[in-house]
C-alpha cells in the first residue's frame, strides 16, 4: 500500500543513488500492537523493512524522551502504537499515551520537525493486516518527506566538540 | 557528553596539598571564574557572598576573574596545564571566542565547573537555537527599526584603515559540556548564593581530603528531587482542565499549588535547591535549576507530566487544553533548549 | 563499567529465519562488531528452542561465565519463558536473558534478504545494548487467602461457588436481590431441551444455601474493595430486611397478612404483583422475606404492623439499618450478570405505548406456571388468548442505534417462545429475524423442530409495530397490531396483523457495571462488559490479578456458557488456592522516596489504585501487589523518582540506541560483509 | 600603518575592545570601540507569551535585572492597556528605588571609589575596595555591605528573588507585602537615607582635593552632547515612569515626548564592526561619532538625567542638586564634564533612598490590591524606565493572543555607546601625536573616562562594570608588535 503524499521537499537520494529509505523507530504495546506485529508475521503479511520495533508493556510507558532519543540517534520518524482506547489492556492507559503524543507532536512541530515524523496508530492483537498497512503508509509518507533535516542529525550525537584552536603565540615585547 | 572512566581523586588532587601534614598551614587553592556569553548574574551571585567571600579568599586565591579582578588571557595562557585547581565557568558558548576560552580554561584547570544555567544548559539565550542564526541577525538589526545602511556585523571586517577582528557567532549556542569535558555543574539562574557557599565549602573539604569527593559529572549545590519538594504550597491530586495565563487570574491563591490553579509551573520537573522562591512569591517556577538527576531532556519530562494529567481523552479536547500553552518551546525548554536532546530544532 | 559477558544466539528456525536472514552473517557480525559491547560468544543453531539449543546456551553460561543472554529467534510471546528457564537452569537469573524477534518482525514480513539481514543485525544490537541495563529480578510472591468472594448469585456464580465450596474452601456470595438465582429463576423453560428452569436451578440454589462452606450475603452489596491478589479486603453492606433472619422460619404468614400490593417490576418483570414484605418467588434462597419501607404502610403512616402482629416467631424488626461486614478473601469472581435491554428505547416498536407489545422477560413470566397468569398466555387484558403472535428478533442488538453486538441468546429464546405460544395457545406465530444464529449443541435441531411446528419465519428487519391501519385490505383488523417488515427473501414489504408482539430483547451490562468495574479495578469496554485478560486464552481472568469474571458480565451468553464460565473460574481460583501463593511478573513501578517531591502528578494515573500518597511524609507510594507494571506513572514522574523494573528508562534508551546504531535503512548503506569468526 | 589595540576590559579581548589606527604620520586616523557579543534577545523573544518577558529579559543583565524586569512589566501593561492598581505600582517603584540605592552605592564605593576616595595618585595596590575601607574606616565598609544587603533584601521581599526577580506581571505584581515585611523595609529605608546623607557629605569633603576636583570638573572628558532622561510631571528627575525630555548642549529644550513615541525621536545606527548599535536623535541626524549641536549624539544616565530635569523630586536630593549646579554650572546650562557623573549619582542615590522611605510609609503599601486583570485585546506596548546606566526601553508587538511577534530593545548603556566611543577617541587623540605615544596616563585616562559612564556591556550585549585592566598593543603596519603596555 502506498499513500500519495504531497510534499514540497524532494526526496534526497541515498549515497548510492537509490531512493531514500527512511529509518523508522516504532514503539509497541506488549498486549496489542506487538502482538499485531507477531500476527502479521505468522500470517506472512509483508510490510516495508524500514521500521524497527521496541516492545513496551503499555503505550502509556512511553516517555517523550524515548522519542527524542530516537530522533537524536538518527530516526527519520517515530511511530507510537498501542491499544484502541476502549480496549486498553490497562483499561485507561492508552489515553495517556495519546495525550503525550499530542503534546509532543505540537512541541516538535514548534521545533521545526514535521508532524508527519511522529505518527501513531492503534492496532489490536487481531489486527496484523492493519499493522502492516499502517507501517506501509507511514514509510511512504516519510519517504516522500525525505531525511530529517541534516541540522537535526548533526545535533544528534552531541554538538561536535570543537577542536582546540592552535595555541596563539603569547605576545611579548619585541 | 561522553562519559569516560576517570580517576577523579588523581585528576583534582592539588599538588599543593601533597605532603601537607598537621600543623602546617592549609594550602591555598587557585580559583578562576570566567564569563563567556553571560549576563553577569552568576558573578554577582558569587560577589553577594559578601563577608563569606572574603573568608574564602583565605583558602582560595583568585587567579583569573574578569568580573571582579584583573587578569588577562595571556596570563592564563602562560599557566601550566592544570595549574588552576577549580574554574567556575559561567555563560554559554555563543562565539568562536567563547569556545576558544572554554578550551583554554579546560586545559589549565584540574576541575572545570559548568557554573549556572548558561554553561550548564544554555539558559534563556539558548532559546535562540529554535531558529536559524540568520533569524537572530534579522531581528537584532531589523531594518525597519534601525539604520543598517552600513552593513551588518559578524566576524572580521575590513575597515578603510585595516582589518578589524570581531568574533563570529556559531550556528548554535552550545553549553560548556558540548564543547569541552566538564567535571561538575552547579545549576541555577543564577545559583542561589547560599548554595554557592555550600559548594565552595564542600569543594574545599574535598580538596583538603576532609570531605567526600563528588563523582565526576555530579551536580553540586542542588538537590536530587524537584522544586515541589521545597514548595510550601498545598497540593492535591492533579487534573489539568485548562492552562491559564497569569494575567487572566482574578486571584492568585496564596497557599494553593500554582499548577492546580492552572498556571504552567515548571516546579514538578525542576531540580530543587533554590528554595522554591518564585512559587512562594506567587510566580510559577520557570525552571532555572534545570532537569533533575538522571533526566536528559527537561522539556520531555515536564511535557510528559503535564500531558499525563490533562483532563481530557478526546484528541480535540486534549488539543484545546494544549492550546492554552501558546509557546510550547518556551514553556518546556525555557532554560534547557541548547542542552535538549535535539539541541533546539530548526525552522 | 566494564561490559558484561554476553552470549548471542541466532536461531534458524529451520528455514523460517534462515531463508530470509543471513544467520551466519548476523552471527559473525555480532561476534566482531558487538565485541566491545561485551559479546564473547555468538552462535547460530537450527532450532534454539529445542532441548539441544537450550543446552548450548546452558553450557556456554557455565563455560564462558556469561552474564547476559540475547537470543534472536521468534517472538518473546512464543519462547521467552523457554530461554529464561534455560538461563535459570545454568544458574543465571532468568531476567538476564532477552529474546528478540527476528522471525515475526523480520524473516516472515520482509522480502529483501539484504535489508532483512541488516534489520536483524540492528535488532540483535538493540538486544545487546538493552541487556547491559538488565538487572536480576525475582518474581513477586504473594500468599493466597483460601476464601473467595463471588459477586452475583446467578447461575454462573452459584456454579462457581459450589465447585469451590465442594473442594473445601470458604466462599462468600454477595447478591443484591433478596434471593440468589438470578435471571434464570425467572425463566419458564430453557432452550433447547425445554427443561423447566426452576427444576434444574432450584437444587443448585438449595445446595448453595445449605453448603457449610458458603456464606450468602443476599440483599447486600459490596461497597469497598482494597488490598490485592491473595489478600483482598471487602466491605459488604447488608441492607435491612426488617426481618431477624436468625429467628425467621420462612413461614410466609407476614406476606399473606400484608395489606399492601405493589407492582413487581423486579422478579415479575412488571406484569405481576408482590407485597410490601415479600420473597421474590416461592423457592427463594434464603427463605427470609424482605420488607421494603418505601412500600410499607407503617413507614408511610406509622400504623399497620400487620406483619409484626401476625408473625409467630416475632421476628419483624422495623428498626433495622444498614449493617456492614468485613471479609478477607484471596480471589474474587465477578458474576454480576446482565440487564435486559429496555425496549422503550426503540419507539417504533411501541413498547409501553401499545399494550399488547411484550418484552421477552414479560413473556417468560407469563408462560411460567408459577407466574402471574399461572402460565396462561393472554393479552394485556389478562383474559384474551392471542390468535396470532409476532416475535421480533434482535431488539437492542445488532443495531447501530442501540447495541452493535449480537446478544447471542435472542434467536434461541425466540424459537422457544414460538414453541411455547403454539403449545399454550395454538396461535399463528411469525418470527421476524435478521439472521438465524443457532450454533449451540442441539440448537439447530431445535430450530428445525420449530420450523416443523409451523412457525412462519420472515427474514427482515421490522420497521414498525403500529395499531393504525393504513390499507383497505387491513380492514377488519381494528384493535390489532400491524408489524411492518421487509421480507428480504421474498423481496416484498409485508404488514402482518398480530394480536400480540413479543420483542426478543437483548442483553446489556448492569446499569452500574462501570462503577463495579472501577471498584474492583478491572477494565470494561465502552459498552460496559468486563474485558477479559485474553479473549481466547484467559476468558475468565481479568487484567487485575486475583479478580475473575464469569457469565453475562463478560458479554451476552446463554446458560451453558455461563455455567462453564463459572466452573472455569472456579478451577482457576482453586488452582491458585492449592498453590497457596502466586508468582507475579516482577514488572513493577517503585518510588524512590528521597527523590519524590510530592508533586502528586502521578496520584490519579493508576486504574488499579496502586498509587497512594502519604500526606505526612509528602511522598507517593506504590503498592507492588496492586501494580500491574504498565509504567504510565514511570513515564509521568517529572522528578524521575519512579522507576519501572523490566522496562526501565535505561533499558529502553539503550535498546533505542542499539536499534539505531547499525546503519540500515537510514542512509541506504549496503550490508557489510560478515567478518570475524565465531567463538 | 600602525595600529594600537586596547583590550580594555578584562572581560577579555571580549566585551569591549579598542582599536586605534594611525596614519602614516603616526597621528590617530580612526578609533574603533568594539562590542564583540550578540545574544539576540530581540530574535528569540518572538513567539513567547508577553507575560514571560519580565523573566526572560531579566537575563539580559545580571547586574541590573530589576531595570529589565520593570521595563518589561511596563511594556506588558501597555500591550494590554492595563494600569496596575496604586499599590501594585508603588511596590514596583519601591523595589526599583531600593535597587537604585544598591546599584549606585556599589558603583560609587566599589568601582569608582578607589579612584576617587584614594585619589588617582594613590598606590595601585591600595586602589581597591579594601583600600577604601582602610581609608574611610571599617565602619563605612560595613555600611557599604549593609546597604547592598538592604537593597537586595527589599528586592527579595517584593521581587521574590535577589537576582532576577519574578513578581512583575501584566497589570501589576503577583504578591502583596505583609505588615511584617513593610516594617522590615521601613527600617532598611531609614538606613538608606542615612547612608546617602553620609555619602554626599563624604563627596563634599573629597571635592576639597584638587585632583578630585579636576576629575569632576576637568576638560578631558567633556563632550558637548545632547542629554536625555525621564522627568516627572513637575519636571523633576524620575526613575520608574515619566516623559522623556531632551535638551541640547546649550540647554535649549530639544523636545519632550511620551516614551511610546520614541521611534519618532530615536534611531539606531548599525555598524559592521561592532555588534552594538549606536542610538542617535533622529531629528538631528547621524553625523558619526562627533559632538555638538548638529550631531545627534546624546548622553544618558545620572549626568543626562540631572541636565534635563529642573530638580530632584525629594527634599534632601533637591538640596544636593542645587549645590551641584551652583558648583558646576551656576547658569543652569548642562554640565558636560563626564566626571560630574559620580556626584550626580550620589544625588540620585539620595532621591531613591528618600523615595523608598516615602513609599514604605504609605498606608496603602500593604494593600492586597496589587494587580489589575486586563480586559483589552493585547496589541503593542512600550515600557520605559531609567536604568541606572540610562534610559531603558522595551517595545513589544503581540498578536491578539498576547504572543510576541516583534521586539525592540534600547538598553541603558547603549544610549551612551556614542559618547563613550567619543571619550576614547578624545583620549587617544590627546595622547598620541605623530607617532609619539604618551604612554604614561593613557591607560588611566581611558579607564577613568569609562568608569564615569559606568558602562554595563552585559546589558549592552544584552558585563558588568569591573576593574578595567588594559593591554595596549602597538603594532607596526605589518602587524608586528612594537610595544605592549599593560596595567594591572
Amino acid at each position: 500500500m502506498t499513500a500519495p503524499v504531497t510534499t514540497t521537499q524532494t526526496p534526497t537520494p541515498g549515497p548510492v543513488g537509490e531512493p531514500f529509505e527512511p529509518l523508522i523507530l516504532g514503539f509497541t504495546c506488549n498486549w496489542c500492537s506487538y502482538r499485531a506485529a507477531d500476527l502479521a508475521g505468522t500470517a506472512r503479511t509483508k510490510y516495508p523493512h524500514n521500521v524497527r520495533l521496541i516492545r513496551l508493556m503499555c503505550s502509556g510507558r512511553m516517555e517523550p524522551e524515548f522519542i527524542l532519543e530516537g530522533f537524536a540517534k538518527g530516526a527519520d520518524a517515530v511511530i507510537m502504537t498501542g491499544c484502541w482506547p476502549e480496549d486498553c489492556h490497562y483499561r485507561i492507559q492508552s489515553v495517556k499515551a495519546l495525550r503525550r503524543f499530542l503534546f509532543l507532536r505540537r512541541t516538535l512541530s514548534d521545533l521545526g520537525i514535521e508532524p508527519a515524523r511522529l505518527q501513531r496508530f492503534y492496532a489490536s492483537a487481531a489486527e496484523g493486516q492493519r499493522f502492516a498497512d499502517e507501517i506501509a503508509r507511514i514509510v511512504a509518507e516519510v519517504r516522500a518527506l525525505g531525511p530529517i533535516q541534516p541540522e537535526i542529525r548533526v545535533a544528534l550525537d552531541g554538538h561536535p566538540v570543537a577542536p582546540a584552536p592552535a595555541a596563539e603565540p603569547v605576545e611579548v615585547e619585541a | 557528553m561522553t562519559i569516560q572512566a576517570i580517576e577523579p581523586t588523581e585528576a583534582i588532587a592539588p599538588t599543593e596539598a601533597e605532603g601537607v601534614s598537621e600543623g602546617v598551614a592549609k594550602p591555598r587553592y587557585k580559583l578562576a571564574m570566567y564569563w563567556a556569553s553571560a549576563c553577569g548574574g552568576c558573578d554577582v551571585a558569587v560577589l553577594n557572598l559578601g563577608m563569606k567571600l572574603i573568608e574564602f579568599t583565605e583558602r582560595w586565591e583568585p587567579v583569573f576573574w574578569p568580573a571582579a579582578m584583573d587578569a588577562k588571557r595571556q596570563d592564563v595562557r602562560a599557566m601550566e596545564d592544570g595549574e588552576i585547581d577549580v574554574c567556575l565557568f559561567d555563560g554559554g558558548i555563543r562565539t568562536d571566542e567563547d569556545a576558544e576560552m572554554a578550551h583554554l580554561l579546560r586545559a589549565k584547570s584540574k576541575v572545570l565547573v559548568a557554573f549556572g544555567s548558561c554553561a550548564g544548559e544554555g539558559c534563556i539565550p539558548g532559546l535562540a537555537n529554535q531558529r536559524s542564526i540568520e533569524h537572530v541577525f534579522a531581528a537584532a538589526y531589523d531594518p525597519e527599526l534601525n539604520d543598517v545602511n552600513g552593513g551588518l556585523p559578524n566576524g572580521p571586517w575590513e575597515s578603510p584603515y585595516g582589518e578589524l577582528e570581531l568574533p563570529t557567532l556559531s550556528v548554535r549556542l552550545r553549553t560548556l559540556g558540548q564543547v569541552v569535558d566538564v567535571d561538575y555543574s552547579v545549576p541555577g539562574c543564577p545559583p542561589e548564593t547560599e548554595r554557592i557557599a555550600e559548594v565552595l565549602g564542600a569543594v574545599t573539604a574535598a580538596l583538603d581530603g576532609t570531605g567526600p569527593l563528588p563523582p565526576k559529572g555530579a551536580v553540586l549545590g542542588a538537590g536530587n528531587s524537584t522544586v515541589c519538594d521545597e514548595c510550601k504550597r498545598e497540593r492535591g491530586v492533579k487534573h489539568i482542565t485548562e492552562f491559564k495565563r497569569i494575567q487572566t487570574l482574578a486571584e492568585i491563591d496564596p497557599t494553593l499549588c500554582l499548577l492546580e490553579q492552572g498556571l504552567p509551573c515548571c516546579g514538578p520537573a525542576t531540580r530543587d535547591g533554590c528554595g522554591a522562591k518564585c512559587p512562594a512569591a506567587g510566580a510559577p517556577c520557570i525552571g532555572c535549576y534545570g532537569a533533575t538527576q538522571g533526566v536528559n531532556d527537561f522539556g520531555a519530562r515536564l511535557l510528559s507530566a503535564y500531558a499525563s494529567v490533562v483532563d481530557a481523552s478526546e484528541p480535540e479536547d486534549i488539543e484545546r487544553i494544549l492550546a492554552g500553552l501558546p509557546d510550547t518551546v518556551g514553556q518546556f525548554y525555557r532554560f534547557s533548549l541548547a542542552a535538549s536532546l535535539l539541541h533546539g530544532g530548526r525552522s | 563499567m566494564t561490559a558484561p559477558k554476553i552470549g548471542v544466539y541466532i536461531c534458524h528456525c529451520g528455514s523460517n529465519i534462515a531463508s530470509m536472514v543471513d544467520v551466519e552473517g548476523v552471527r559473525d557480525w555480532a561476534a566482531s562488531e558487538l565485541a566491545d559491547k561485551g559479546v564473547v560468544v555468538s552462535r547460530d543453531y537450527p532450532f534454539m528452542c529445542s532441548s539441544l539449543g537450550q543446552e548450548l546456551i546452558e553450557n556456554d553460561i557455565k563455560e564462558y561465565g556469561l552474564e547476559r543472554i540475547v537470543v534472536g529467534a521468534c517472538s518473546p510471546h512464543m519462547h521467552e519463558k523457554t530461554f529464561r528457564e534455560a538461563s535459570a537452569n545454568a544458574g543465571l537469573n532468568p531476567y538476564l536473558a532477552e529474546l528478540v524477534s527476528i522471525r515475526e518482525q523480520v524473516s516472515w514480513v520482509h522480502t529483501d534478504k539484504v535489508k532483512a539481514t541488516e534489520k536483524a543485525k540492528a535488532i540483535i544490537a538493540g538486544g545487546v545494548y538493552r541487556v547491559h541495563e538488565q538487572v536480576p529480578l525475582e518474581p513477586l510472591i504473594a500468599p493466597v487467602n483460601s476464601a473467595t468472594l463471588i459477586v452475583g448469585g446467578g447461575i454462573a456464580g452459584i456454579t462457581a461457588a459450589l465447585e469451590i465450596a465442594d473442594a473445601g474452601y470458604p466462599v462468600h456470595i454477595v447478591e443484591r436481590e433478596p434471593s440468589i438465582g438470578g435471571h434464570m429463576a425467572q425463566y419458564d423453560k430453557t432452550f433447547p431441551t425445554l427443561d423447566c428452569a426452576a427444576c434444574i436451578l432450584t437444587p443448585k440454589m438449595v445446595d448453595a444455601g445449605a453448603h457449610p462452606n458458603i456464606t450468602l450475603h443476599t440483599w447486600s452489596e459490596v461497597v469497598d474493595v482494597s488490598g490485592s491478589v491473595g489478600d483482598f479486603k471487602i466491605r459488604v453492606k447488608h441492607k435491612p430486611r426488617m426481618v431477624v433472619e436468625a429467628d425467621c422460619t420462612g413461614c410466609g404468614i407476614c406476606i399473606e397478612k400484608c395489606p399492601v400490593q405493589v407492582i413487581d417490576t423486579g422478579f415479575e418483570a412488571g406484569i405481576g404483583y408482590r407485597k410490601a414484605i415479600y420473597t421474590p418467588f416461592p423457592q427463594a434462597v434464603p427463605k427470609y422475606p424482605v420488607l421494603t419501607p418505601d412500600d410499607c404502610t407503617y413507614f408511610a403512616k406509622g400504623t399497620c404492623k400487620a406483619c409484626e402482629k401476625f408473625c409467630p416467631v416475632d421476628c419483624i424488626d422495623f428498626t433495622q439499618t444498614d449493617e456492614f461486614v468485613e471479609l478477607t478473601v484471596g480471589n474474587i469472581l465477578l458474576a454480576t450478570g446482565f440487564q435486559p435491554f429496555d425496549a422503550r428505547r426503540i419507539e417504533s416498536f411501541g413498547y409501553g405505548r401499545l399494550p399488547n407489545v411484550f418484552t421477552s422477560m414479560e413473556f417468560e413470566r407469563m408462560s411460567n406456571a408459577a407466574g402471574p397468569t399461572g402460565g396462561k398466555i393472554v393479552l394485556r387484558d389478562g383474559v384474551t388468548e392471542p390468535k396470532s403472535v409476532t416475535i421480533i428478533h434482535c431488539v437492542g442488538s445488532r443495531d447501530k442505534n442501540t447495541n452493535e453486538y449480537c446478544s447471542a441468546i435472542c434467536c434461541m429464546q425466540s424459537l422457544k417462545f414460538a414453541h411455547l405460544v403454539r403449545e399454550h395457545t395454538g396461535a399463528d406465530v411469525y418470527e421476524c429475524y435478521i439472521d438465524m444464529r443457532t450454533p449451540g449443541k442441539g440448537y439447530d435441531e431445535f430450530y428445525n423442530r420449530i420450523l416443523d411446528e409451523g412457525t412462519q419465519f420472515i427474514r427482515g428487519r421490522v420497521a414498525e409495530v403500529t395499531d393504525s391501519l393504513r390499507y383497505p385490505e387491513e380492514e377488519g383488523h381494528e384493535g390489532r397490531l400491524i408489524v411492518q417488515v421487509e421480507d428480504t427473501l421474498a423481496g416484498v414489504k409485508r404488514r402482518i396483523p398480530a394480536d400480540m408482539v413479543i420483542l426478543s430483547t437483548g442483553l446489556e451490562p448492569q446499569p452500574d457495571a462501570t462503577e463495579v468495574a472501577r471498584m474492583f479495578g478491572v477494565g470494561c469496554s465502552t459498552n460496559g462488559f468486563i474485558i477479559e485478560r485474553h479473549a481466547k486464552l484467559a476468558p475468565v481472568a481479568t487484567m487485575t490479578d486475583g479478580v475473575f469474571a464469569a457469565g453475562a458480565t463478560l458479554g451476552p451468553r446463554d446458560i451453558p456458557t455461563s455455567v462453564s464460565n463459572g466452573a472455569a473460574a472456579a478451577a482457576t481460583i482453586l488452582s491458585r488456592i492449592a498453590q497457596g501463593q502466586i508468582a507475579m511478573e516482577p514488572y513493577r513501578a517503585t518510588v524512590d522516596a528521597a527523590r519524590c517531591s510530592g508533586c502528586r502528578i502521578c496520584n490519579d494515573l493508576c486504574p488499579f489504585s496502586a498509587i497512594t500518597f502519604d500526606e505526612a511524609a509528602m511522598v507517593t507510594e506504590i503498592n507492588p501487589k496492586l501494580c500491574q507494571g504498565c509504567g504510565v506513572c514511570v513515564a509521568a514522574c517529572p522528578a524521575n523518582a519512579i522507576s519501572g523494573s523490566g522496562f526501565s528508562h535505561d533499558q529502553i534508551i539503550a535498546q533505542i540506541d542499539g536499534l539505531l546504531s547499525y546503519p540500515g535503512g537510514g542512509d541506504g548503506r549496503p550490508v557489510e560483509e560478515a567478518v570475524g569468526a565465531t567463538a | 600603518m600602525t595600529r594600537i589595540t586596547i583590550d580594555p576590559v578584562t572581560r577579555l579581548e571580549g566585551h569591549g575592545k579598542i582599536e586605534i589606527l594611525l596614519d602614516d604620520l603616526g597621528n590617530v586616523e580612526h578609533t574603533y570601540f568594539q562590542i564583540p557579543e550578540l545574544r539576540g534577545f530581540e530574535a528569540f523573544c518572538v513567539g513567547r507569551p508577553v507575560e514571560d518577558m519580565p523573566a526572560l529579559t531579566n537575563r539580559i543583565c545580571g547586574v541590573c535585572p530589576e531595570a529589565h524586569h520593570m521595563a518589561a512589566a511596563k511594556a506588558a501593561d501597555a500591550v494590554y492597556g492595563v494600569t496596575p492598581p496604586r499599590t501594585g505600582r508603588m511596590l514596583r517603584e519601591l523595589l526599583y528605588n531600593a535597587f537604585y540605592v544598591t546599584d549606585h552605592a556599589t558603583h560609587f564605593y566599589v568601582l569608582s571609589g578607589p579612584d576617587l576616595i584614594m585619589g588617582p595618585d594613590a598606590p595601585k595596590a591600595e586602589r581597591n575596595i579594601l583600600g577604601v575601607v582602610k581609608k574611610v574606616g571599617a565602619e563605612v565598609g560595613g555600611k557599604v555591605i549593609d546597604t547592598r544587603k538592604a537593597g537586595h533584601r527589599v528586592i527579595e521581599i517584593i521581587g521574590g528573588r535577589r537576582i532576577h526577580p519574578c513578581t512583575g506581571v501584566p497589570g501589576g505584581m503577583t504578591k502583596a507585602i505583609s505588615d511584617a515585611e513593610r516594617d522590615e523595609i521601613k527600617a532598611l529605608g531609614d538606613a538608606m537615607v542615612e547612608f546617602a546623607s553620609f555619602s554626599l557629605d563624604l563627596f563634599a569633603s573629597m571635592l576639597q582635593d584638587e585632583a578630585i576636583e579636576e576629575i569632576v570638573k576637568g576638560d578631558l572628558y567633556t563632550h558637548q552632547t545632547y542629554y536625555s532622561g525621564l522627568v516627572d510631571a513637575d519636571d523633576k528627575v524620575t526613575f520608574y515612569d515619566g516623559q522623556i525630555k531632551v535638551v541640547a548642549p546649550d540647554g535649549e529644550v530639544h523636545g519632550q515626548y511620551e516614551p511610546k513615541d520614541y521611534r519618532d525621536w530615536i534611531s539606531e545606527k548599525v555598524e559592521p564592526w561592532t555588534f552594538l548599535k549606536f542610538p542617535y536623535l533622529k531629528k538631528v541626524g547621524w553625523k558619526g561619532l562627533v559632538d555638538g549641536k548638529d550631531s545627534g549624539m546624546y548622553t544618558v544616565a545620572p549626568l543626562g538625567r540631572l541636565n534635563v530635569a529642573s530638580g530632584m523630586a525629594t527634599p534632601k536630593a533637591q538640596a544636593a542638586y542645587e549645590q551641584y549646579f551652583a558648583t558646576l554650572s551656576p547658569d543652569g546650562t548642562p554640565v558636560h564634564s563626564r566626571g560630574a557623573t559620580h556626584w550626580a549619582r550620589l544625588i540620585e542615590m539620595m532621591q531613591a533612598a528618600e523615595t523608598v522611605q516615602a513609599l514604605v510609609n504609605d498606608p496603602e503599601i500593604t494593600s492586597p490590591n496589587v494587580r489589575a486583570v486586563p480586559t483589552e485585546t493585547p496589541t503593542e506596548g512600550v515600557g520605559t524606565v531609567e536604568a541606572p546606566r540610562g534610559t531603558l526601553t522595551h517595545h513589544y508587538w503581540t498578536d491578539e493572543n498576547g504572543v510576541i511577534t516583534r521586539v525592540n530593545l534600547i538598553v541603558g548603556t547603549t544610549n551612551n555607546y556614542g559618547p563613550i566611543a567619543m571619550s576614547v577617541d578624545k583620549a587617544a587623540r590627546s595622547l598620541i601625536s605623530e607617532g609619539t605615544v604618551v604612554t604614561d596616563g593613557l591607560l588611566d585616562r581611558i579607564e577613568m573616562g569609562f568608569r564615569a559612564y559606568d558602562p554595563c556591556f552585559g546589558c549592552a550585549t544584552h558585563t558588568m562594570p569591573g576593574q578595567m585592566p588594559m593591554i595596549v598593543t602597538i603594532r607596526d603596519k605589518a602587524g608586528n608588535t612594537l610595544k605592549e603596555l599593560r596595567r594591572d
